[in-house]
């Protein structure tokens, strides 16, 4: 039965945080002072969305642009699965749970791009090729950043990883890895600095600006809930998931993702939207390397200081 | 004892050097220049902890198993034993005198960053091979001096003699190595292990067969002889003075020539128990000295005539070593890396003080003016000479007494061989040093404290070496590697009588003839000597092979592939044509016929119901028109039709198969 | 953490549940950049969005000029059901006589409509009006093409990418459309078709007397109203002969000092905005609602009442006060150009792009403006001229709070002379005043009387054309995501091109 | 028979019936395209019909032994690098002739 | 309902999936839907993989292909001059993707027709269509519709547009011939059956295999990979693409 209620549970709390995604943008946007507008705003901007017209362009790939959202969407639940709430807490949890994860990464790529590319027009198309650009330069290094920790466990069960962290969390020995993968998050989601695939303001809104109403909302909501997964999966691999003292397993995970993800969104606000090339020379010029760097340091630790097992 | 445990650091340190430039850091060339003179100073304050530790008689071993592919593993291992720690002591101190030495000498190449990269990876590699405890440990740092010296020898690829020459050696030595390395892989494979220690016991074991393993230590000293430059592969070796005189001084005292002596040395009881290739060693080695010394004696070049002089020593120690003693053989290679080094380092001095010549007519009449560059110079050449005053004495007295224990004729060429070293030596020093000065030498100078220090302090430890090794000590050296230094009173007097008689005519002859470069009374003989010794061809044949062989593989591709392809579109088209012709001809004629034949019957009868056979007739006729013109449209010259037609040829295969099954 | 979107949210949180959220998008007929750059910032529950598919209330700024209109048309179709038109029609739109300007309430009937140009009316406007009527924008009419010269595909062995930015252009104050030639990502060359803000204010200026002279020069450029005013009555001044007091010369110099701060500030909100950099966004917008209230309770009486030919000019208002948030606007300034000079991650995304050579400037007759100076003092590039442009600011709020202290400390003299309707004397005159975006330049010719007494020939020299006709090579072989902000960090206001 | 089904769900052969279908797709594909980026995506489908038998013929033959697994990795990799190949192919014949079709390659016939 | 008969529907649907996605990769008109299609296709093939229990295959499988897919897409997209890639570049989206035009078209048989002297279109002059630009963001080429055109205009379009070469049928007739031959010989081949399941973890063991037995194969692939991007770069680079000199602008509102 458990089999059922737990992709429920799952997807609950992943509307859960994507509302808590948003409100915390909010409040960069406005200031802490304005909580009251932060908490209320999404609701009010999803409400507002749900009663607009959802129109498709002339021209535009029908089959495609309609069906991009519910793609994304489907990705995401698909990933959220293997997220470990809790001891007990996980809906599916395959040997290969953390390659699983990130291979799944790349469809919702595809919706993105499908997005831009079928609703025929010139903004769409660069839409397209800069996601399709990003694709290729961030599941590099976001990979390796997440073997440091498969190396440390030498499992790839994101329960197991977990379980291992019981004594020292991998952050504490691994923070460059946790900054690439931090990095690379914002990068997969498109996120502020890194989105210039979707808010470009040169493509008018680049892969979204056809979309309005009802579908526009799906695209947010799963914007936002991969963020909040790939922050939830960053505190899987290097903040020791659910281990906390007192409190239960599930709400040590929520506080450390949504306090992660404030964190990070934190960090990101100060930066300018970066241009597509700095992307990629980001991405393979720095990332790259200092991905490999971090490999190998950690292969060090793991033969030398038996942290880990 | 600390130089047990660190002395593997020897020529790791070079290489950590190597691999810290070669990552980029030779951007600057100061530091470059800074991080591999540490690092040479580094090793060699290990390698004489090893050898102080090995006279104390500790052994010490270290490996690191390198991959296990196929059942059989392969490791790398260092050792630490007498001879290797004296050759090792003796490399880093040479290499880190020319180090200092190099780092002021290329203060102003732009590129000095990547020539230091390459120098320690050159001394790395050296180091390695001579503490190899295993033989592909020593055949891969082999290789590796081999490609360093290909570097270094063409570093400055943009004239046109480096390059050529660095070929000409690349090559040279390379088709040694092959011989090297198809002896090595013998020997490996009839042993089963790569260790030196069991190799020999096995051999001293009489574990081989004799004739085997007279025939591997041929291969083994080919691939030493290329090395060290003997006949008939000593070409490369005048040519490589193209390089920087730095290199050229570590490449001809302590490193590339020294390798083969040392390869021979390491394995000595091998060639000990291998005795006519010991024989063939022993002439190989005088002969190449007596070739090396004729030809030193008419060469105009310094730096050329100190090569020749190179060939002629290392000749000589083949001829020790030949001749049964371990010890002389290995008592020249290291007091000869001493003043050979000195030497270059010396040219070089002289080189820069002359405005870049090297030919002896822009020099003479030096010795005022560089005083102690003319000391350092003099006091080598006196060593090479032969002449008392310095350890070079007692190992060429050594080795000509080895010579006169085997065989007296060996033992007279060996004595003229001598004799050459020291005419040659004189002539050179009083044709840079005495006589009347050439324009440029008018205001030639004493070089920089950088570079005059190194010489002067390498200078200072040739006669140390004869205190050290004479007085102080008695013979350490007899008591590291075992054995005694043969002695023969009388040949040590002829010998020194030889060494001075050679001396005076090598100065007085510039008295004489104060304008020769080249004495006249060898104008003759000159030009037999002054080239390749008719080995040009050869040499021709194995610089330019390396290059003709890319052609030549370009030529054959070309050749073969193209040839191919074209054949194999133009046997397609054939095919094709072919088709088509068949079908014109043929289908066409004999659609012809049946229409005609047809017609006739159809006229004949006319009166049966015409319709129904003219229809059937003129399909027939069309549907085998349309199909000829089907199949010639065959012949199309695109792609996917060729494409189609292979497509079908594998449908055809996979049709077959399914009959086999079937009749299965 | 400033706190913008105050203002509006002060009411209680039930009716802040109760508020719907309005996502506008912006029609700038020209007049309106500062306006809609003051307005974005004003109420989270009135969100500014760049795409018309996200919005759902259409923000139009009069005048809109004939040639807009079909783009106008195409926003509005494009916005989803339903949809919201307010139109924002603060300037007297009757006075441009000569070039006829769009009649908005034509094209949308049921739309709603501001008289006032200020963000509080338009507000209360949009949030206390509960029946909107829907729009029906009318069925596009005829559009004229615009043929492009494309480089062939083989010279670029790919296909060339068109790429329409504007007319609507977030990028320079009033509509300008930009036609990117690209291959893949790099701009290969560009067109620029202007025009679309043209009010044919050069014609109406002949034969203008000296009021509505006066009133069309402010409307010149309506973001720099005082600098239009000030260079009209310079010119008058010298036709008459006559020589103001030195007091009303400073306290005119003080009035143009802070009309160019407040300019290059919201600009700068602009430009931030541009770049999606939060931290500078708020900074500056914060600056520039300070400074314009500051402004505002300034003068005893608003400069376009003062800036008159032989005019004396009032004193300025409660100064302990003044002089204290002048201070405090002074200092974070100063704060601001350090940001702006310091800052990586700004300096990431506007270094090294949109160089501009003093040849180049020169040869396009460029001598000042602060394009100029980042050429000359800085490296020439888009952050050279962020932080020549807050120099600037630093040094004229620094002039203006000197000139007030001093202001403050005289007795003020204001005896005002109530001027009689003279007429514009014979002659000939070039006056020029420094404006925010360089100097304005105004040549009058005046030969003979006749009605209605105008002068006969007006050449007004502005800043922006030849940054302009610089536009194109200096996009070309830039990277698409640059050109916008290389032509935002121009400045490049068009109703001054146009005119 | 045995190989059609194992312990109730598909056995051996509806795999390897699929990777047949998909051979002849691919050949199709290959054969009928004018575009020379499609042929190579049918060639594609051509190698993946392979890993499909090969992954086939791993469960239902040595399940025990995971060599085909690896097979298959590196087949995989070797599309990967001969797709990456091939698309520099094209690029460089699309620069030259502004298209990428193979009708119009007739350098042979001339 | 047993889990043999949950597989079997499973394996049905996949394989459904998987065998008319790949001929739909061949039929479509749109390079983009082609490459989604055999994206689809791949994927349905990484579930046939997990019936297979090989999960780490389905993942590679998954892995590998998605992103090379969209690459591959975005290449065709690039350099399709025929209509099929080009529609984003201003050519009337429903001509092709509605109606019959949406699948692929084909070699048009027989002659062409004799030309028009007035209005004909070639290939070149439709490159140049798309050039003229009428509205913000869409184009619209409204002057290209099937019926409005000559029988010359509408032949050389077919020309252009067509996605597959004349030799249709006989591909076709071939893949369908070899993979009857194919079906007969798996058939008819006994096959050694073993009827177990794997049991391991497969990841960690074909990780061993990968390192210890094969690892020459292993190195030799990834020099095969090193090779192919030095290959790929080298023949993709193209020299700096030169900016011409921008057109002149034209300024309206300019008095002199």
């Amino acid at each position: 039965m458990s089999v059922f209620i737990t992709p429920l549970f799952v997807v609950c709390v992943l509307l859960v945080g994507t509302y808590f995604i948003a409100v915390i943008e909010q409040l960069l946007r406005l200031g802490l002072r304005s909580i009251g507008i932060a908490l209320t705003l999404p609701l009010a901007n999803a409400i507002r969305l749900l009663y607009q017209e959802d129109l498709t362009p002339r021209g535009a790939d029908f089959f495609l642009f309609r069906s991009a959202p519910f793609i994304a969407l489907a990705v995401v639940s698909l990933v959220a699965l293997v997220i470990p709430l809790g001891p007990t807490l996980i809906a599916f949890n395959p040997s290969i749970g953390l390659f699983y994860f990130i291979v799944l990464l790349s469809p919702f790529v595809v919706a993105i791009t499908n997005a831009a590319w079928s609703q025929n027009s010139k903004e769409g198309l660069f839409a397209t090729f800069r996601a399709a650009a990003y694709l290729i330069s961030y599941e590099v290094p976001i990979g390796f950043a997440a073997i440091g920790p498969v190396m440390a466990t030498q499992s790839l069960s994101t329960q197991r990883i977990v379980e291992v962290q019981a004594g020292l969390w991998f952050v504490v020995w691994q923070p460059l890895g946790l900054a690439i993968y931090l990095i690379a998050a914002l990068f997969v989601s498109f996120r502020h600095p890194f989105d210039s695939a979707l808010a470009g303001s040169e493509l008018e809104g680049g892969a979204f600006a056809e979309y309005s109403g009802g579908r526009l909302l799906l695209f947010k909501i799963a914007l936002a809930a991969l963020f909040l997964l790939l922050m939830a999966m960053g505190v899987v691999l290097f903040f020791g998931g659910w281990q906390g003292p007192v409190l239960p397993g599930p709400l040590w995970f929520a506080l450390k993702t949504f306090a992660l993800s404030a964190l990070v969104l934190w960090l990101a606000h100060f930066f300018p939207r970066l241009r597509h090339d700095q992307m990629l020379t980001l991405s393979w010029k720095i990332l790259l390397p200092a991905s490999l760097l971090n490999i190998t340091l950690v292969g060090i630790l793991t033969l030398t200081i038996p942290v880990g097992r | 004892m600390i130089g047990v445990q660190v002395f593997w650091l020897a020529p790791l340190l070079p290489l950590v050097a190597f691999g810290l430039l070669a990552l980029g850091l030779s951007r600057s060339g100061r530091l470059a220049s800074a991080l591999a003179v540490l690092a040479m100073a580094g090793s060699t304050i290990v390698s004489v902890l090893g050898l102080v530790a090995a006279a104390q008689g500790m052994r010490a071993t270290v490996s690191l198993p390198w991959l296990s592919v196929g059942g059989r593993s392969l490791t790398l291992a260092l050792w630490l034993d007498p001879l290797s720690a004296l050759i090792a002591t003796l490399v880093s101190v040479i290499g880190f005198i020319v180090f200092v030495y190099a780092a002021s000498y290329m203060a102003e190449e732009p590129l000095r960053g990547r020539f230091f990269a390459e120098f320690s990876l050159f001394a790395g590699s050296m180091l390695t091979l001579v503490l190899a405890a295993d033989l592909i440990t020593l055949f891969l740092a082999w290789e590796l001096v081999g490609i360093c010296s290909y570097l270094l020898i063409g570093f400055w690829f943009e004239r046109d003699a480096p390059p050529i020459a660095a070929t000409k050696a690349f090559f040279t030595t390379r088709l040694a190595d092959l011989l090297l390395l198809v002896g090595v892989l013998l020997l490996v494979g009839t042993v089963g292990t790569g260790r030196i220690a069991p190799i020999l016991s096995a051999v001293t074991g009489g574990k081989i067969a004799s004739n085997l393993l007279l025939f591997i230590a041929l291969l083994l000293f080919a691939g030493a002889a290329g090395k060290s430059a003997q006949v008939p592969f000593q070409g490369w070796l005048p040519d490589a003075m193209a390089g920087p005189t730095p290199v050229s001084a570590f490449l001809h005292s302590a490193t590339m020539v020294a390798a083969g002596v040392f390869l021979v040395a390491r394995l000595y009881p091998l060639f000990l128990v291998a005795t006519p290739a010991l024989q063939i060693i022993a002439w190989v080695g005088v002969l190449t000295s007596l070739l090396g010394g004729a030809a030193a004696l008419v060469e105009t070049d310094l730096k050329r005539t100190l090569a020749y002089s190179t060939m002629s020593q290392v000749g000589l120690m083949f001829v020790g070593l030949g001749s049964g003693s371990l010890l002389a053989g290995v008592l020249l290679l290291v007091v000869q890396a001493l003043y050979k080094s000195t030497l270059f380092l010396a040219a070089g001095a002289v080189d820069r003080a002359v405005e870049e010549n090297t030919t002896f007519m822009y020099m003479g009449g030096l010795l005022r003016r560089m005083p102690f560059t003319a000391f350092a110079f003099a006091l080598s050449a006196a060593a090479l000479a032969g002449l008392p005053v310095t350890l070079a004495f007692p190992a060429k007295d050594a080795i000509l007494a080895a010579a006169w224990y085997a065989n007296i004729s060996l033992f007279s060429a060996a004595l003229v061989a001598s004799l050459l070293s020291a005419l040659y030596s004189a002539r050179a020093f009083s044709l840079v040093f005495l006589g009347m000065p050439s324009p440029t030498a008018q205001n030639a100078h004493e070089p920089k404290h950088g570079l005059l220090v190194p010489i002067l302090s390498l200078a200072l430890l040739v006669p140390l070496g004869l205190l050290v090794n004479a007085a102080v000590l008695g013979h350490p050296l007899s008591r590291l590697l075992g054995g005694t230094v043969p002695d023969v009173p009388m040949v040590t007097g002829v010998t020194l009588v030889l060494a001075i008689i050679g001396v005076v005519i090598g100065i007085g002859a510039r008295f004489i003839w104060p304008r020769a470069l080249v004495w006249p009374s060898l104008q003759t003989i000159g030009p037999i000597f002054a080239g390749e010794f008719g080995f040009k061809v050869l040499y021709r044949l194995v610089s330019h092979g390396g290059l003709g062989a890319v052609r030549i593989a370009n030529i054959v591709d070309h050749a073969l592939f193209d040839t191919l392809n074209s054949w194999a579109i133009r046997g397609l088209l054939a095919f094709v044509r072919a088709c088509a012709e068949i079908d014109r001809t043929l289908f066409d004629a004999f659609a012809g016929v049946v229409v005609r034949v047809m017609m006739t019957v159809v006229r004949a009868s006319g009166r049966i119901d015409l319709r129904g056979f003219d229809t059937t007739v003129r399909d027939v006729g069309q549907g085998i028109l349309t199909f000829s013109q089907r199949v010639r449209g065959l012949q199309t010259g695109r792609i996917e039709n060729y494409l189609l037609f292979v497509f079908m040829w594998g449908v055809g295969v996979l049709a077959l198969a399914v009959l086999v099954a079937l009749l299965r | 953490m400033i706190g913008s979107g105050k203002s509006g949210a002060r009411s209680g949180l039930s009716s802040r549940v109760r508020r719907r959220v309005y996502r506008y998008i912006g029609i700038d007929g020209g007049a309106g950049a500062t306006l809609l750059a003051d307005l974005a910032g004003r109420n989270p529950y009135l969100q500014e969005v760049p795409v018309p598919r996200h919005a759902d209330l259409l923000l139009i700024v009069e005048p809109i000029s004939q040639k807009l209109v079909p783009a106008v048309i195409t926003v509005a179709r494009a916005i989803p059901y339903p949809v919201r038109v307010l139109i924002v029609g603060g300037t007297d739109t009757t006075s441009f006589t000569d070039v006829p300007l769009a009649n908005l309430d034509a094209l949308f009937p049921e739309a709603q409509r501001v008289s006032a140009f200020s963000c509080e009316q338009i507000l209360q406007t949009v949030f206390d009006a509960h029946e909107w009527l829907d729009i029906h924008p009318p069925a596009l009419s005829e559009l004229e093409e615009t043929i492009i010269q494309l480089p062939t595909a083989r010279e670029l062995a790919t296909e060339p990418a068109v790429l329409s930015l504007g007319p609507l252009q977030a990028f320079t104050s009033g509509p300008l459309r930009l036609f990117l030639v690209c291959d893949g990502e790099q701009v290969l060359s560009t067109q620029v078709e202007t025009g679309y803000a043209s009010r044919g204010i050069n014609h109406m200026l002949v034969q203008a007397d000296w009021q509505q002279g006066l009133r069309l020069a402010r409307q010149f450029d309506p973001l720099t109203p005082i600098a239009g005013q000030l260079v009209y009555v310079d010119a008058l001044e010298h036709l008459q002969g006559w020589q103001p007091s030195i007091h009303v010369y400073r306290c005119r110099a003080l009035a143009l000092a802070l009309e160019r701060v407040q300019n290059t500030f919201w600009w700068l909100v602009r430009f931030a905005r541009l770049l999606a950099d939060s931290v500078l966004t708020q900074h500056s917008y914060q600056l520039a609602r300070d400074l314009a209230a500051l402004c505002s309770q300034l003068w005893q009486r608003p400069p376009e009442e003062w800036i008159l030919p032989h005019h004396s000019a009032p004193g300025v208002r409660e100064s302990k006060n003044t002089l204290a948030q002048l201070q405090r606007v002074l200092r974070s300034t100063a704060a601001l150009q350090r940001y702006v000079e310091r800052k990586r991650g700004l300096a990431l995304r506007s270094r090294g792009i949109g160089i501009l050579t003093v040849a180049q400037l020169k040869r396009s007759g460029i001598g000042q403006g602060p394009v100029y100076n980042a050429s000359e003092h800085g490296r020439g590039d888009v952050q050279s001229r962020l932080v020549i442009r807050a120099r600037d600011a630093v040094r004229d709020l620094q002039f203006a709070y000197d000139g007030i202290a001093e202001l403050a400390a005289q007795p003020e003299l204001d005896t005002d002379i109530q001027a009689v309707s003279w007429d514009i004397p014979i002659g000939e005159t070039r006056t020029e005043v420094v404006g925010p975006r360089g100097t304005i330049e105004l040549h009058l010719y005046h030969r003979e009387r006749k009605e209605p007494d105008g002068p006969t020939q007006v050449v007004w020299k502005r800043p922006s054309v030849p940054l302009l006709m610089l536009l194109p090579e200096l996009l070309a072989g830039q990277k698409l995501a640059d050109a916008e902000v290389i032509l935002a960090s121009l400045d490049i206001a068009m109703v001054e091109v146009d005119g | 028979m045995s190989w059609f089904t194992s312990s109730g769900g598909p056995g051996l052969l509806p795999y390897l019936l699929v990777g047949a279908i998909l051979f002849g797709i691919g050949v199709t594909g290959v054969l009928s395209q004018r575009n020379s980026l499609m042929i190579l995506m049918s060639i594609e489908i051509i190698i993946n019909a392979a890993i499909l038998t090969l992954v086939a013929f791993w469960r239902f033959v040595r399940p025990d032994q995971f060599d085909a697994q690896v097979f298959v990795i590196i087949i995989v990799t070797i599309a990967a690098v001969e797709m990456a190949s091939g698309l520099g192919l094209v690029l460089m014949v699309f620069r030259q002739r502004g298209n990428a079709n193979v009708d119009e390659a007739k350098e042979l016939k001339q | 309902m047993s889990s043999g008969l949950i597989e079997w529907l499973i394996f049905l649907s996949l394989a459904m999936i998987a065998i008319v996605t790949a001929a739909g990769m061949i039929i479509t008109m749109s390079m983009y839907r082609a490459g989604l299609a055999l994206m689809a296709s791949f994927v349905a093939l990484a579930g046939l993989f997990i019936l297979l229990n090989a999960d780490l295959l389905a993942a590679i499988q998954v892995m590998m292909n998605v992103g090379g897919m969209l690459v591959m897409v975005l290449f065709m997209v690039m350099m399709m001059m025929d209509p099929g890639g080009e529609m984003m570049w201003g050519m009337k989206r429903d001509m092709h993707m509605r109606g019959p035009g949406a699948l692929s078209m084909h070699m048009p048989s027989g002659p062409p027709p004799p030309e028009e002297q007035e209005g004909q279109l070639d290939a070149g002059a439709m490159s140049d269509m798309d050039v003229q630009e009428t509205e913000v963001g869409g184009h619209d080429m409204s002057d290209m519709e099937m019926g409005s055109m000559t029988p010359r205009q509408n032949y050389t379009m077919m020309v252009d547009m067509a996605m597959s070469t004349a030799q249709l049928p006989w591909a076709i007739v071939l893949g369908v011939v070899s993979a009857l031959l194919l079906v007969i010989l798996l058939i008819l081949t006994p096959w050694p059956l073993a009827g177990i399941a794997p049991t391991q973890d497969a990841s960690r063991v074909v990780g061993e295999l990968l390192l210890s037995r094969y690892m020459i194969a292993f190195e030799g692939a990834a020099l095969l990979i090193l090779a192919g991007i030095a290959g790929a770069v080298l023949l993709a680079k193209r020299e700096r693409s030169r900016v011409q000199t921008p057109p002149e602008t034209k300024q309206r509102g300019e008095q002199p």
